[in-house]
């Protein structure tokens, strides 16, 4: 097993996509010659040439739109928006017909379609580079979204996400990208889509994250007693694991870094109060991103959750 | 080294055959006797199809309707020209189009009264679902042509949207990716002159549509929409043209909505009657059946009897589609995703039994 | 006071807006001659002309993208998108522009904007004509989001969504526009956005819903005592008035149309198990649309929160 | 009447000032010896304040910064034709047209430290907050543009963007819209051949990106965008058709990026040295430095003393945009709305009980 960091272990799900079905190609901006702004496809262009690994124009609905419809045809296409902040201009082409063309069409078609980006703050980036607007997927009924937390989840979750029948937002957390190793399984494997894990057991309370906060939240809960569940797939969520843990510690902690209201984090502590209130000791805390516009930055580290701010309210869920 | 001149462009329009039923016979297309009197079939089954829908939706039998009444030669011209193995991304408003590839009218009835199945494709007809978001569909067209080219295959993809699509960005995102990839694609504009209350000149500053072609490096032609010969033709060298490389072709029918916009419209609020009576004269079926007339095609026998196949053709249509079971509930569920989450397997439990 | 229907009270609104200031313009598609599809604007072509009330071409990102600068330059736009399910083009200039440029400027610049767009379900209309997202408008900081109810506050709504210095987009219940009928002031006259109103005091449950819900849940609790809230702005929505009648019910239902997951009501239980969970008794209920891509007109019905559904969900609760 | 011509279009290409220093006379726009000064002198400012930004970043004093090295002509040239009452759009590199109109360097720089307050615009100074999603902001600009005609101001709004903008379908919608409208608009295109690492080429398949304008009806033409004359005078011109009600221009100014795209990327992965070597010919201030050496306005002397001069205004600058306080975190709530919700009252007070 080679030791690989997030974004190597993107690129190396990728190769062996490639490799193994040529119903795979990947599209988007500088993901040719350049690998990507990140390099998440460094070396693909070279080995598999301008065939599949498709450099397009600057028009991000574009791409989307053109994935669909290569889908739809028969192919699996992976498409990579360069950052989460520039799928706005392609929510259009996800909600209107990536998510219904299964629906509208009672099954005659489908559109195993995947779009991979770069999502999430702390890498001081300019204005639009530090989404998580991740909600936003999570409400639209016939698209799938996951957030891998590690290497060897992300290579897991990317070969799943491209076999998986429906269209799947792979979101990527740009903070770990390079700040995570790990010894990664060399053959193909597939991490379950809908399937969340416990990143440490814990009695007392349950903490919830995905992403670059799970990374936060394991660093800030290590003396406590905490069940951290990784969510990994945010849509559809692992509602039984969730709330087996709740049953279990009565006490339950959100984090996520996008603003908090309307945040996924907001269904997840209204599932608790609808099915599992009885267990519940304390009142449901989420530390989130604040409701204000992202800053750039100098101001970016007041808005994302820290350590400081996850002890807190965990003592404070102790006290109950 | 002045102000230099860099590049130009131009813009032609066919037509070939006039109102009067004249022809140009320099550019008749290829088509056999049995071709023009099969296309003058579709024409009439079009239209006759398009009524029947009329009336369904007045006696409440059918939903909000678009009548492609008037546009039958923009829809039949270019139908006709496309093979089967041909990818066809309609608008909502191409009941020729489809009926020229066998999609069952009985299923587009069904759409129309509110039915997801009527938009299940039978295998081996290759037409997308129709798309109600105006102009986001060129793209899907342009992406299974750059499919189709990866793979080798001998398709053409064949997107169909009005003169309101060619404002969206997504149509200029679609041309533009054509340009890029020289797609095996053509794009086919059904100019009726209004997008709902919008006439055609609000829609655009542009003289012609087909100049749209321009800004991406594409092919753009007009024709006479109302002239099935020249869509016909003008279709099939686009086709030709894709198939030997030569890219993508955008084409810009000019013919008119006849009716209103649907029956939820009411076009005389904004629209002067005078207009249509103008185009009325410039009728599609009407110039078709003058030229058949003109070969010694067509008799007023044969238009009484073709009338009376189609009509008892309609009824069993309306019979089929009416037959159909309701629709079960659970399809919704078992058709957002290839399975169910354990929420929405809770949701079906409850849908079913029936809190409705 | 003349008896209005919740259309004709938006166009009286909008009417008023235009006679008063003369930096009010509507621009959208079909609002001219044709009065609008659903005839909000029947007239105002008319009164006012083509220079204020203005047709466009058919391209959403177009009208809100133009409103945008039209707002910031110092005009008050509103814009109307035809639906809802239009407005998905649109969100790119929404949430990276319109809901930013405040921020983004630190105060130079601010963006009056007003979306109007018809929304919701029941109309038996064709696809993507009765969405009813607005859940994705409320995770946004930077907009707000206010939804009518009866004719008058739709009248007042409107006419405070057009004095507000920030983006508003304002959703009109389609189901409503022709069915409510009522005594609407003929004075122009505000109804404060952030407040929500009771539309039944009660003491058993809480009820909270919007828009054309807020007509189903009023028949549907004819006989029980609860306590009906009418949220009219989901964004910012009025926490206090929320809280206060939970700490008195102890009872809390939530019913949208939108599908569950991820919907309005998730933010409302969240916070409700966040900050008044001692006072509840049950669980918090969710009435709502399914996790399913809306279905055509004959299946509608099943999807769509019902009387049935919400009376059962009522007995439910107070079992407890 | 067969196949017909019914349109055609024509692209020009402007360029009046030779990489030797020659100028076409017949083509020189009115420019007094002191407005050819002020416009050369800026032209320095701008390339000496992007290499300041550069070396900044370097030594981690900046962020992410996009150079401006090689485009300074087509900078300059607009940006010093607009006036004072017209409104700029600038996409994120037009550091030399905000330079132009007195926007402050050291808010320019405070940006590009991640600083929300380098984006308050001074009154007085109608620049628009720069746009970081690429080609939406042209909107913007035609909405200005349809809001001073309503008003009847005399204001011209001037959108730029880069050759990758052309893609996005916001800017086709904004260019229709200006051709329906007549809007008073100039777009600037900035086609510095490369977007990150797509060439120009890849970016679409048209010959020119001044042909997109045919596809709106609107008035497209190129120029050399290293000739700072042609630049100025093409802008000039387009400037006087919009106030004369001759509605919108879109200029392709043809120019190259010298540098990286940003300090965050590395050219050297996808682009031919050669090519750079190529272009560094055509350098926009070498020409221009040579026509004023040709016409007696400029000595060594006089070049060595602008540099200083501005040498030590860039020290004064950087001594600002260094000096400013850190931002506060009430900021981010304060300017979210005009008001804060009691949601984020709570949060704010958190925020600054210093949890962080
Ligand atoms: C994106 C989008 N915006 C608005 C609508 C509402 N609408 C339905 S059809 C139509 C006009 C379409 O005009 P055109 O493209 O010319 O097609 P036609 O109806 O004339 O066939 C509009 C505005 C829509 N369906 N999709
Ligand atoms: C909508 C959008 N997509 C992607 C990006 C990422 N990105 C930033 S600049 C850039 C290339 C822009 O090229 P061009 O328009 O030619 O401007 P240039 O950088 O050459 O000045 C890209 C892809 C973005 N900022 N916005
Ligand atoms: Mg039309
Ligand atoms: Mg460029």
């Amino acid at each position: 097993m080679a030791v690989l960091n997030l974004v190597q272990a993107i690129n190396a799900a990728l190769q062996q996509a490639l490799e193994s079905d040529d119903r795979v190609l990947l599209l988007g901006e500088d993901i040719g010659k350049d690998g990507g702004v990140f390099r998440a496809t460094d070396g693909l262009f070279e080995q598999f040439g301008d065939g599949r690994i498709i450099d397009t124009p600057l028009a991000e609905s574009g791409i989307v739109g053109m994935a669909i419809g290569m889908a739809v045809y028969g192919l699996r296409p992976v498409a990579e928006i360069q950052f989460l902040g520039f799928c706005y201009p392609a929510i259009d082409q996800i909600f209107t017909h990536a998510a219904r063309i299964r629906a509208r069409s009672r099954g005659r078609y489908s559109c195993p379609l995947v779009i991979r980006t770069p999502y999430g703050g702390g890498i001081k980036a300019p204005e639009l580079h530090e989404e998580s607007s991740e909600a936003l997927f999570c409400h639209m009924p016939g698209i799938k979204v996951v957030v891998p937390s590690t290497p060897s989840n992300a290579k897991g979750l990317l070969l799943a996400a491209i076999e998986d029948p429906d269209p799947v937002i792979y979101l990527e957390p740009t903070r770990l990208y390079r700040l995570l190793k790990e010894e990664v399984p060399e053959e193909p494997y597939l991490t379950p889509i809908g399937k969340a894990r416990i990143a440490r057991a814990g009695q007392q309370l349950t903490i919830v994250a995905w992403g670059s906060m799970l990374e936060l939240v394991m660093r800030a809960a290590e003396n406590y007693d905490a069940e951290i569940i990784d969510l990994l797939t945010l849509s559809p969520f692992d509602r039984e694991t969730l709330l087996a843990s709740v049953q279990k510690t009565g006490r339950v902690l959100i984090v996520h870094e996008a603003a908090k209201t309307g945040g996924l984090g907001a269904e997840l502590a209204a599932t608790i109060a609808e099915e599992a209130i009885m267990s519940l000791r304390a009142p449901i805390r989420r530390v989130t991103g604040y409701d204000v516009v992202l800053p750039l930055p100098l101001l970016e580290d007041y808005n994302l959750p820290t350590t400081k701010r996850i002890v807190a309210a965990i003592e404070e869920l102790l006290r109950y | 080294m002045p102000s230099q001149l860099i590049a130009s462009f131009q813009i032609n329009r066919l037509s070939i055959l006039a109102p009067d039923g004249q022809v140009d016979e320099s550019l008749m297309p290829e088509l056999s006797d049995s071709q023009l009197l099969q296309i003058y079939e579709l024409l009439c089954y079009t239209r006759m199809a398009d009524q029947r829908a009329l009336d369904l939706q007045r006696e409440g039998r059918l939903g909000t309707y678009p009548s492609s009444l008037g546009q039958e030669a923009a829809q039949i011209g270019s139908g006709f020209a496309l093979r089967a193995q041909d990818w066809i991304f309609p608008a909502f408003r191409e009941l020729g189009v489809m009926l020229c590839h066998n999609y069952p009218l009985e299923l587009i009835y069904r759409f129309w009264t509110g039915d997801e199945r009527g938009q299940q494709t039978p295998e081996g007809v290759n037409i997308f679902p129709m798309c109600i978001a105006v102009g986001t569909h060129v793209l899907h067209a342009a992406g299974a042509a750059l499919a189709a080219k990866y793979r080798g295959d001998d398709m053409v993809a064949a997107a169909f949207l009005g003169d309101g699509g060619t404002s969206k960005g997504d149509f200029h995102e679609a041309l533009n990716m054509a340009g890029v990839y020289k797609l095996p694609l053509v794009v086919i504009c059904q100019n009726n002159q209004w997008a709902i209350s919008v006439p055609r000149q609000t829609q655009t500053g542009a003289e012609t549509l087909a100049q749209k072609a321009i800004a991406h490096g594409i092919r753009g032609v007009q024709v006479d929409g109302n002239d099935v010969l020249a869509v016909y033709q003008a279709t099939k060298e686009a086709l030709d043209r894709a198939r030997n490389g030569e890219g993508t072709t955008f084409i810009e029918c000019e013919t008119y909505r006849m009716s209103d916009h649907t029956t939820a419209d009411d076009a005389r609020r904004y629209r002067d009657p005078e207009e249509v009576k103008k185009w009325q004269e410039r009728d599609p079926l009407l110039r078709m059946r003058r030229f058949l007339d003109q070969q010694g095609l067509w008799s007023d026998g044969d238009q009484a009897q073709l009338e009376l196949t189609l009509k008892e053709r309609l009824t069993r249509v309306v019979k089929a589609a009416e037959s159909f079971a309701a629709p079960n509930p659970e399809e919704m569920f078992r058709s957002t995703c290839h399975q169910l989450s354990s929420r929405q397997q809770e949701q079906l439990k409850e849908c079913l039994n029936g809190r409705t």
